[in-house]
């Protein structure tokens, strides 16, 4: 069975694995250093215990996905209680200004991006990454909802408002637009080490680096205007069922590709607003609809996909076998919602 | 003779004539009758004083009194950006360093800047074709220095000069094309032709606020910003020898530089003379190279008139003038006058035993 | 009867009169001088009637409130159908930047006012008057909500999102906090004097004058930092309605006095969602729940308050006096909203 | 004697009570020892060609040479924003008019500029009180125009000053209270400190970027921009006398102006002479009144010395040193020397015969 729960010290190589075969762009929340890594998972499991204030260094938290037959880690997703983590969480705001004259009867619509800081300390959900064989299956949405159904059962640590980067336009030759076309220019380094710094926990050298003025889309390259708010397209799956979820895209792009910046209402999330709590009971078999179903508070979070033969008011009948993956007996509480 | 003096009404058919052949490039003297006539006017105002000081246009032309013919033009805007708002792009840099990562990084950055406002501007430089050489485009354009000099407190202490940019034989300005032409949705050289007529509020309607960085734009339009047309580059030359410098500061449209020179530091004036005209009656061949010459003003604000003479008419005290060149100049025996270098060399050196300009030569003897 | 229904030539002086009363800030949108208003009458006219496109000089409707036993005028609202109309029409956005050192340990939130033009061609609800004794009555609610029911029966002419904006701050001495900090700097001159060109067409005055970067907050003076985006007191009658009309404060400020500006999804409006066509018929007496009602298309457009003694499925019974205010008469379309 | 020489290991203690004795409002030199050392140790690399010259710090010490003793300290940083960004802002003026309203409005304006990027700075200037007066100031900071003329390919065109703006008593500035204060969380000494300890990246993270619109700063931040604390006044004067003008830029943080002047402009350097050195066994009255002295330097990089000297030792072709001097100096007969004038006026001139300084006063001859 397929399980999503808080990373632990031990899944450290088997996340480095992942981290290394995953498309650049992931790096900027999952880090490939073996140290920044095992920091990242301390501090997640400080998260998950409620250690930690959401003040100076807010909440991270790191889920995997483990194959419960084979204890292999196959992917890996996150949630920041605040963009940012306490610095500023940078994006382009892409606007317009009419530039008219009445004398001439000219009006033209000119583009620009503003620096902007205004999704700092939204929850973010970051860090997704799965191997490409289940990219098309079932694990995928799990790992990807579990998340907004450990928010449903922490409601009180998270943000009015989600927000989540899409990994925008990047050739086969692993040259980004956006990023040649004005980055580039600016930070003096190709999009790998900016993308990879950018992963560290200083935003300092981004406040060094980036041009503070905003930005005129009429100058960049042809290819990067035409990358501002596109998905990269092996991200299509993801941004379909984020969209699914509830999460639209706004004015926001990032900062180094200019990929879709997504935002949605915490509280109008479709799995946190379908999802129910129930009272777990046995079912005889493993047959009926397929589920996600979570339980456990804090660093005892676990989330699954399970057949639910039966629901009534206030309980839920599933295979035992759930029962143990999800460390819970008869009777306890739990949360499902509809796949 | 070539006699510079203040432009007058019946200038008007040469100036138009001239104008419709200098082709474009030239935005304050487009080829327009009315607006001519209208710069004729205003320069009539200025020189009988009946305008405010800082709105003066001061034209000058340079007749070939033989042919009672207007063939050469130049000016000096008394302020500028009091009436319309005057635009340039400040060449500046943005520097972006992260010492934790190493990283250095300098960005050329062009800002919109109305730092010439109320400054002093020499403009209008026009010569027929058929008089071009022989010095008369230096003293077409350096008369103006004596003029500056000599009337001070009309003008601003330091004195600019837009240079004409880089653009092709078409007309075209590849900075126009990588940024103007963006943002206006109109031609290089209608732009430039609004922007002459005086119609300046598209600009504020039009124009990008924000700063430019310099490395969005092409290769073509970085590689022209400060640079001159070539046509502009002796131009550049004469008023670098004059000591103007850079300021920084470029040209909206086509990325031409703007060069300037506190008055006082300008050379034609530090290197001028003050002598007493004495007209005499032998006659002096006039006709001799221009290294050979000289210039030399009747200090007239109303009827300032300048024409050259030869360096060996100059005295320790007068100069000798020919009749016919005081009456070019409108002097008579006992008269002051101003002479200064029409070439670059300073050959006047010897020739003066005393100088008696304030702000002269005199202050820089050691 | 109180009446809504188009403004005409013959109305002009009562209008002027209406406008002379009026505070300041109505300016901007009703003129009040003789020729600049007939002008508005007769392109509104002109508008109703459908003959105005919506590209170069986009229509602008606006109605009167009449008392219909005396004839009287003493009500004006306006719509624009795209805001600006056709030029840029002129807001700050209020964003925040923040400023955060790592190293010192400093994270300051640095409030900006961003020059913006993104509520250029939204439709606009504007030029709204009425007697000051009539601030507290039915009639105030009919004269700015019939034009809801105008949108509703002409929804085509109309964009997908309404603004509109809301008198700032005013001292009783007639000063304006924030256009004494920011704005007198700039246009040099005082504030009923910009307020009243900028009621004119040409905004070229708008692009020449204003300042073109961004704001800092924190350099306005108190009093003005204080105003941004508070309602004049005068106003909060209209605020409170405009906002259970759906219309919500967002990150708009006005350019001159630093009033919100409130912006609706057009098909959200309560008015609109709230209201049904029904057929006309006659009620026996004049009793009833009071509705607004409106009827007419275009030119011959009608809103008036009226008792509604009984409504089913289609039909509609009202006493036959509202008929002939609206100009219609049994089994005609009319459409109702409750007060 | 008083005898300026490059800054050495053993200064040290010295240099620190005169940088406790100073007080706040020096950033180059802050009180402390770490810091001191470190500037002491980058000022030895640089007289002895161990760094690039572009992170070049030269620092001269004056030695009372009876007391052995450093007692005051004046400086040249090569080029400035190399390592750290440079910031200042650009005073400019943002013009906006409307003529159909006849509105014309000019609004002073605050831009973040880096345009001093890659300059010469002349810095660090410090004098003992005790030592205040008889020209010492003026020794201490012209000796620097000399070494600037001499070695010019190690340094830029043009050089600039950073005069130290308007604060009170207190050390409070009203810039900083009105602006600086409201984005940095800090007092305006903190973050001058930091500032002087070479941490900027703070700048970058706290700084506004966008303009700043001067009408929106009260009246006692507006008064202050481009102006200079009384106690810097004199030393300005003396730049100005010098040819340094103001640019146009001022502090981030006080206000104070930046003066700069083309290397080749400045008058020491146009008013300096070179000589040979001839010894002389006879005694000279060395301590005569300042304006009868004159500014004698030994020409060397390494080892670069000036003391000053009565004007009369000046011959046509050389000059006349007393061993004393010749010792200090560390030159021999036939030595080549340089002199300039100690203070404002060209008394130097009536004993000149012949200029043999390259880019001197010969050029300016007429």
């Amino acid at each position: 069975m397929w399980l999503v729960r808080p990373a632990q010290p031990d899944d450290l190589d088997q996340i480095l694995a992942i981290a290394g075969t995953q498309s650049a762009r992931l790096s900027s929340t999952l880090p490939k250093q073996s140290d920044a890594l095992a920091y990242k998972i301390e501090h997640s499991l400080a998260s998950f215990a409620g250690k930690i204030s959401t003040e100076d260094d807010p909440p991270r938290f790191l889920f995997v996905l483990e194959n419960t037959g084979t204890g292999e880690i196959v992917g890996t997703a996150g949630i920041d209680a605040r963009a940012g983590n306490g610095q500023p969480f940078y994006n382009y705001r892409r606007d317009a200004l009419i530039h008219a004259s009445h004398e001439l009867g000219v009006s033209r619509r000119v583009e620009v991006l503003y620096p902007s800081h205004s999704l700092t300390d939204n929850t973010l959900l970051c860090s997704f990454s799965i191997r490409p064989e289940l990219r098309e299956s079932d694990a995928f949405e799990l790992l990807s909802r579990a998340r907004i159904l450990f928010i449903a059962d922490h409601r009180e640590w998270f943000t009015q408002r989600v927000t989540v980067e899409i990994q925008g336009v990047q050739l086969d030759s692993g040259s980004v637009p956006f990023w040649d076309s004005l980055g580039r220019h600016f930070f003096d380094m190709d999009f790998e080490t900016a993308d990879q710094y950018s992963g560290q926990l200083s935003k300092t050298f981004i406040a060094e680096l980036m041009p503070p003025n905003p930005i005129y889309v009429t100058l960049l390259s042809e290819a990067a205007q035409e990358a501002l708010g596109q998905p990269h397209p092996m991200t299509v799956p993801n941004f379909e069922l984020l969209q699914r979820e509830g999460f639209q895209p706004g004015c926001y792009l990032d900062i180094f590709d200019a990929g879709p910046v997504l935002e949605a209402r915490t509280d109008s999330l479709r799995t946190l607003v379908t999802s129910h709590p129930k009272s777990l009971h046995a079912a005889n078999r493993d047959l009926g609809e397929t589920c996600l179903i979570a339980a456990g508070e804090r660093d005892q979070f676990r989330c699954t996909l399970t057949p639910v033969s039966e629901t009534l008011e206030d309980t839920l009948k599933v295979p035992v076998n759930t029962w143990k993956v999800l460390n819970k007996t008869a009777g306890d509480r739990v949360r499902i919602a509809p796949l | 003779m070539l006699v510079i003096r203040p432009l007058q009404e019946n200038d008007l058919d040469d100036l138009y004539t001239m104008a419709q052949n200098a082709g474009k490039g030239l935005t304050t003297l487009p080829a327009d009758r009315e607006l001519l006539e209208k710069k004729i006017s205003h320069a009539r105002e200025t020189f009988n004083q009946r305008c405010a000081p800082e709105a003066g246009l001061y034209l000058f032309a340079l007749e070939d009194t033989q042919r009672k013919k207007a063939v050469g033009i130049s000016g000096i805007q008394a302020r500028v950006g009091l009436d319309e708002v005057f635009y340039n792009y400040r060449l500046s840099v943005a520097v972006n360093a992260s010492k934790e990562l190493g990283v250095h990084v300098r960005t050329p950055t062009l800002h919109l800047s109305n730092d010439m406002t109320d400054t002093s501007e020499i403009c209008s430089l026009l010569l027929s074709d058929e008089y071009k050489g022989g010095g008369n485009g230096l003293l077409l354009s350096r008369c103006r220095f004596m003029y500056l000099d000599d009337f001070h407190k009309h003008f601003s202490e330091k004195v600019f000069a837009e240079m004409r940019g880089v653009s092709d034989g078409q007309g075209r300005s590849p900075l126009w094309d990588a940024l103007g032409a963006k943002f206006f949705d109109m031609e290089f050289s209608e732009a430039d032709m609004l922007s002459g007529l005086g119609n300046k509020s598209f600009i504020a309607e039009l124009m990008p606020k924000y700063p430019i960085y310099l490395p969005m734009l092409p290769d073509s339009a970085r590689a022209v910003i400060s640079r001159v047309h070539g046509n502009t580059a002796p131009a550049l030359r004469m008023l670098q020898a004059e000591g103007f410098n850079f300021n920084g500061l470029v040209d909206i449209f086509d990325g031409g530089p703007v060069v300037e020179a506190f008055v006082h530091n300008i050379r034609t004036i530090r290197e001028s003379i003050n002598r007493h005209a004495m007209v005499i009656r032998k006659s002096v061949n006039l006709d001799v190279p221009a290294d050979e010459r000289v210039m030399v003003s009747n200090r007239s604000f109303r009827d300032f008139r300048v024409t050259t003479l030869p360096m060996h008419c100059i005295g320790p005290d007068t100069v000798s003038l020919p009749p016919e060149v005081a009456d070019a100049l409108q002097v008579e025996s006992g008269d002051p006058v101003r002479l200064a270098p029409l070439k670059e060399s300073g050959m006047l050196t010897k020739h003066i035993y005393r100088s008696s300009v304030p702000g002269g030569a005199s202050k820089w003897q050691s």
